[in-house]
């Protein structure tokens, strides 16, 4: 018998892929799990729903799921292409799961017309899904899992398909549902704000296996694959430490703080590069001649994108900077970097 | 809508013309003068009376029994699976009068379980219109399980999984999910088998006898007549066709209307 | 229910209803005689089931409802009796004789039975195994006639449809079936046939329930007003 | 998977063993010591390979041409649609016998295609081999056509667009497309449609007669044996079964495999 | 004939409703389409494709598309829902449609096997649909859209389920193809990042209209509707001016200094707000005490949202003012707005 409410630790087939996960969780908590395309996050929600042939062991609540068929399984899953039900209507589709688990008519009925509301899509009760579009037919889905009483409820990028207000939205609304929740939420996401407003910890999976399992600051600070990195916003380069230097993979030498033997992962943050026309004489002890890639302004800020060798910078300046720097495409920058906002960590994968 | 292939349309329109022309043959063969004296006869009409009956029956019978058998070809995994899928197909390739015979062997006075039936419970089938509808499942189920099976295989397991998440076992699943997306091919499957159990001759006229009022259904009353005056067997022929394509466009919409608004 | 009702129905335990298994070449003749049988016996009805003397033997010898059987060859009654299918000595009742028939327009030009064998003339039979195409055979044999058919029908009305709908330009039937077909064919005598004429057999089964009036149905074939209708079908009743 | 909910298992045994005792009830009534010798017979051997012959001939017809007709129900809007899928039903509801009537009417020396084909082009259709093949077309035909309409109409309308998208025009789309999706209907079709010919006894000996090695099929010899020798029929019907067993698991594989790696 | 390479003029029904959309576009031009959910996105690339029933002017080089059938225009249209053929492997979806327009066999898998490699699927080529994940099966619906050799791309949010690298990387690749496309490109998406990356013009959808069509810097700083607002990142507030304020419709009132009359839409950029702990005494002439609902850190840039009644604000901080003003969720703080960084537009919906 498991401590946890929710333990897990299971491998499943896919292909000729062997996937394998283990992951412990308390009531209430809400786990995001990220990774790239293909590293098992659905696979894994599949795990816990029953709906992929699994090996290992699964507690819930001190009950072992792998004895449990699905549909004793109390979860809500959120499937990433939605699977509503052609032939019924958005009502329907939504009272299914509660009629499906013995609430009465009335009760199912009130409780999906609620839900539809709150997600914004009341006034499309009557329509069939065929009659959605992307963002609607993903709100309904989302409706249909809520619309459930679950022990676990598993969301495969419920807010793929939304629009920004609607997204932001609903994350709140989200929020306040889990905040109340005493199950184990599992949120399959690729977007970084998913993992600062909803996630009690972050599951990154790589490659059909666990590769970190942490509060969301603390993958932030220290994310240990290049995707978990990526998606909190850093600069990601490879390379070989010798002695406080890392050669880079691709491109040039850089200096660390942190000493390192081996392949390692350096990453830093956009912000803490600096541009300059001329080279610089700082106290950076990283500075690389390159080239504008690409230059991209939302808002009031800017992204700059430099090649730096084949390896490409992401950095950070204020609309205001990259006036004063006259910066264009293709035209040519310094940048600079100090070693102490470099962070160096084993290579994982 | 982009325009139809002529690959397509040439030898769709040949095939319409080579099904519909030996209607209009028939048509044009029918006696009209004496048509109404013939259709409306005593003996035509309970003929007709209890074909359509015992065609329903029999289309009911395949249904509620056939639709559970396409499930379990469709979506059990179990030994002897595909052995059973050709043992079903089997009746389908029976000529009918040897199916008449088979049911004799198994369901007659002497036969495997005709012989118990009428020693424990004194019941004895052939002959009776009971046999009329027994002939008619036999010979027309295959053509429902078939065409259910096919449908059945057709919906995505994706919806069924879909399904069992949502907190619904195997029963609800199939009657509110799989069945309804499942129904055009499980209605087309029905259509087959009442059309085949209204022409069905061979099995019912072996197995249940030429009886006027219980085993007569038109196949046999047009058998019959055929035999002293084809005109009126040709008059019946075309009564038959037009009740069946009638029965046939209700029962279709009923049907799709009923079970698609549930 | 639905078993032991169509049982009832059927006649065999209702003394009102008297079933008669009959021989499909029959059809005509003995609907005639229905209706008089039903006239002199009040609240009787008489259904009647036509079939191929095969089937019909099959249904004596299951037990199948039926009081009377009457078969268009010996050979079926004969197997019917000797797998107790019958309740009575078997007695012949009729004959019919093998005749040539040619659409009325008689699109081959036949004149005699010979003309069959001319080139360019399709003719149709019965099959070999049905009374009809047995007789024929020996005909054909006896009349030295080498020619193929186009067609070996299973049943004689078949033989008879194929010439009225003018598809064969012969075809070897009975005299009651030219008589039943009136206009559309002409019948052209074949010689030998009257000398060896199909036997129609009548008994009642094992399986009789009404006795008495299967007696009274036999007694009424085989009596003038039988001869009667069974003669004006073309059948020999000597 | 999980369990199968008895509410369908039972009427599916149920239905399985009501299809499959006659069967045996025929092998328990075979005349196992007389089998060889009747099933090498010349006739049973020619009638057999007649009956595979035109069966198969009969199923390569209805595909041609039952498949776009098929397709023109399915996808085509056109003012008179819903009567043609009501005349193409037609020959399914007619006996078979009235069937074969019909085809005489139509294809017949005096038929009213056959006078222009005899007059123009001299052929005559009746008591051919050919009119075996035209008589089993057209009772089965509606079986496939149903059946693949079915299935055409389950083919998702996104993928049809979707391939228009990326520049097929409607002929492409069909072939790549809508008819690998629609395939397991499609060979279910085409196993009803060979079944039911090989069958198929009213209509065949009705308008092709029954003439030993050019028109006399397995159906028509059984019926025709039936009239003698009950036993022999019976071991002709085992073989009829066995043969067109063992066609249908091939051909389905064939086929299935052929177009679903295409 | 028209002047433009793509001149559209359409209404589209779908159910009881009507769209109606018109555009004119140059050659090369990437025009990034975007609304809220069920706005008509998706619509307007079928009616351009010719999968939805149209009425109106369409042309595309000078040539009447009303009259050309779908699969004779040349579009390539990556569905939002993806649409692969799950009965071809992915190199065969990818293949189909440079077979269809006539492309032989071997330039046709060739051109499969680059885009495939190009898209990072390439070992993927052999596998059916409906063994790919999410993002897996997203980038294949790409490069089957990209094999082909179109006048007119339509992309509907094609890096909806794509991972945050993939999707960076992606945005790259189809910078450089678009860059030497001559045809015009309309891309569906929800994200701000596709305007700055990858469009000419915003083209702003909205209840099944066109709302606005500018270049994305023109949105950015006027965007005519809430929803293109809060895409790009603004604070969107409604209300009613008189004399240089606005009375918000839930909440307080606002000094601005644009005169404007009647309905209005505010919008101002979340680092234009500034937070203090202690009623601020500045220049800022809008003052508010709120509290803050929801506190969010994601690299070392913290996003605020504080209640002002009912309306939500987005404020962006630094971690370090975080830390510095003591910020906890449910904690109060005064936030301050200078009337000069407010913008005020009459409301168009
Ligand atoms: N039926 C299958 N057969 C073989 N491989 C499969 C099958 N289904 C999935 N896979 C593979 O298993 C791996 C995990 O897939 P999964 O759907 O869990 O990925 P994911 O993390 O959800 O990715 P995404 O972000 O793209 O949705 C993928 O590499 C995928 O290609
Ligand atoms: N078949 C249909 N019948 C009725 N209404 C439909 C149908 N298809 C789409 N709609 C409606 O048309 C509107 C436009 O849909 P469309 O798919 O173009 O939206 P969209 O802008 O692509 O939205 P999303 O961002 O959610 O994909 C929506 O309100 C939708 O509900
Ligand atoms: O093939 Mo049948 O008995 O004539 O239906
Ligand atoms: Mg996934
Ligand atoms: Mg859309």
């Amino acid at each position: 018998m498991s401590e946890s409410y929710l333990d897990l630790d299971v491998t499943v087939r896919r292909g000729e892929k062997t996937l394998r996960f283990s992951l412990q969780a308390d009531p209430g908590e809400t786990i995001a799990v990220v990774g790239p395309n293909g590293a098992g996050k659905s696979t894994l929600l599949d795990a816990v729903a029953g709906t992929a042939p699994t090996e290992g062991s699964l507690h819930v609540a001190g009950q072992d799921w792998r004895r449990v068929p699905t549909h004793r399984r109390r979860v809500a899953l959120v499937h990433q292409d939605h699977a509503l039900f052609p032939h019924l209507s958005v009502r329907a589709n939504v009272e299914y799961g509660a009629r499906a688990r013995g609430t009465g008519r009335a009760e199912a009925r009130r409780r999906a017309s609620d839900l539809l509301q709150l997600l914004e899509v009341g006034e499309l009760a009557e329509r069939r899904p065929g009659q959605l579009s992307g963002g609607q037919s993903q709100r309904v889905a989302l409706a249909r899992a809520l619309a459930t009483e679950p022990e676990v409820v598993l969301l495969d990028e419920p807010f793929a398909a939304l629009d920004v207000a609607v997204a932001q939205r609903l994350r709140e609304v989200l929020a306040e549902r889990l905040a109340g929740f005493t199950g184990v939420t599992l949120l399959v996401t690729h977007d970084a704000v998913d993992l600062f407003t909803l996630a009690d910890r972050v599951l990154v999976v790589e490659d059909g296996a666990v590769a970190q399992c942490g509060t969301p600051a603390e993958v932030a600070a220290l994310p240990r694959t290049p995707h978990a990195a990526r998606l909190v916003g850093r600069n990601v380069l490879h390379g070989r430490a010798t002695k406080g230097r890392v050669v880079l993979d691709e491109g040039p030498e850089l200096v660390t703080a942190t000493p390192a033997e081996g392949p390692v992962l350096v990453t830093f943050n956009p912000s803490a590069v600096t541009l300059t026309t001329e080279e610089p004489h700082g106290s950076a002890r990283n500075r690389w001649r390159t080239v504008v890639r690409r230059l991209v302004g939302a808002g009031d800020g800017a992204t700059v994108r430099a090649h730096l060798g084949p390896p490409t910078l992401t950095v950070d300046l204020t609309t205001e900077a990259v006036a004063e720097l006259g910066l264009h495409e293709g035209g040519p920058v310094w940048a600079s970097l100090k070693a102490t906002d470099v962070t160096v960590q084993e290579a994982s994968a | 809508m982009s325009r139809a292939p002529l690959r397509l349309v040439v030898p769709a329109t040949v095939a319409a013309v080579f099904l519909v022309v030996p209607v209009i043959g028939l048509l044009v063969d029918t006696p009209w003068s004496r048509f109404w004296t013939v259709v409306t006869g005593a003996e035509a009409l309970d003929a007709l009376r209890l074909s359509v009956v015992t065609a329903l029956l029999s289309t009911l019978l395949c249904v509620v029994l056939g639709l559970p058998l396409a499930w379990v070809l469709a979506r059990l995994e179990f030994p002897g699976r595909r052995l059973l899928r050709g043992l079903v197909t089997v009746p389908l390739v029976l000529p009918p009068v040897v199916g008449g015979v088979a049911l004799l062997s198994a369901l007659g006075r002497n036969g495997l379980l005709g012989r118990p039936l009428d020693d424990v419970l004194g019941v004895t089938l052939p002959y009776t219109t009971a046999a009329v509808v027994v002939a008619h499942t036999f010979v027309s189920m295959p053509f429902f399980v078939i065409s259910a099976e096919g449908a059945l295989r057709a919906v995505p397991s994706r919806m069924e999984t879909a399904s069992a998440t949502l907190g619904a076992g195997p029963w609800l699943t199939f009657r509110r999910v799989s069945l309804p997306l499942a129904l055009p091919g499980v209605a087309a499957g029905a259509v087959l088998s009442f059309a085949r159990s209204l022409g069905e001759f061979g099995a019912t006229i072996t197995f249940a006898g030429n009886y006027p009022g219980t085993t007569r259904t038109m196949p046999s009353e047009v058998y019959t007549r055929l035999q002293d005056d084809r005109d009126v067997a040709v008059a019946l022929s075309v009564v038959l066709l037009v009740v069946s394509v009638a029965v046939l466009v209700s029962l279709r919409e009923r049907w799709l209307g009923g079970l698609g608004a549930a | 229910a639905c078993g032991s009702g169509g049982d009832d129905e059927a006649g065999s335990g209702d003394d009102q209803t008297l079933t008669v298994l009959a021989a499909a070449s029959l059809t005509e003749s003995f609907t005639d005689l229905k209706k008089e049988f039903e006239a002199d016996h009040e609240g009787v009805k008489v259904k009647l089931v036509f079939d191929s003397s095969a089937a019909l033997a099959e249904l004596a010898e299951q037990g199948a409802p039926g009081d009377v059987l009457a078969t268009a060859d010996k050979r079926t009654m004969d197997e019917a009796e000797a797998n107790d299918g019958t309740g009575s000595d078997p007695q012949q009742f009729a004959t019919n004789v093998v005749t040539l028939a040619v659409p009325s327009a008689n699109p081959g030009k036949i004149t005699s039975f010979a003309d069959i064998a001319k080139p360019g003339v399709s003719y149709v039979v019965c099959v070999p195994s049905a009374p009809c195409g047995a007789a024929s055979q020996t005909l054909l044999k006896s009349n030295k006639i080498t020619a193929k058919p186009a067609s070996e029908e299973t049943d004689v009305k078949a033989v008879l449809a194929k010439v009225t709908a003018n598809e064969a330009d012969a075809g070897l039937v009975y005299a009651t079936d030219v008589t039943s077909a009136g206009d559309d064919v002409k019948g052209i005598e074949v010689p030998g046939a009257a000398a060896d004429p199909n036997t129609y057999w009548v008994a009642q089964t094992s399986n009789a329930k009404a006795k008495d009036l299967a007696g009274d149905w036999i007694d009424l074939m085989r009596g003038a007003d039988g001869k009667k209708v069974l003669t004006a079908a073309g059948f020999g009743t000597s």
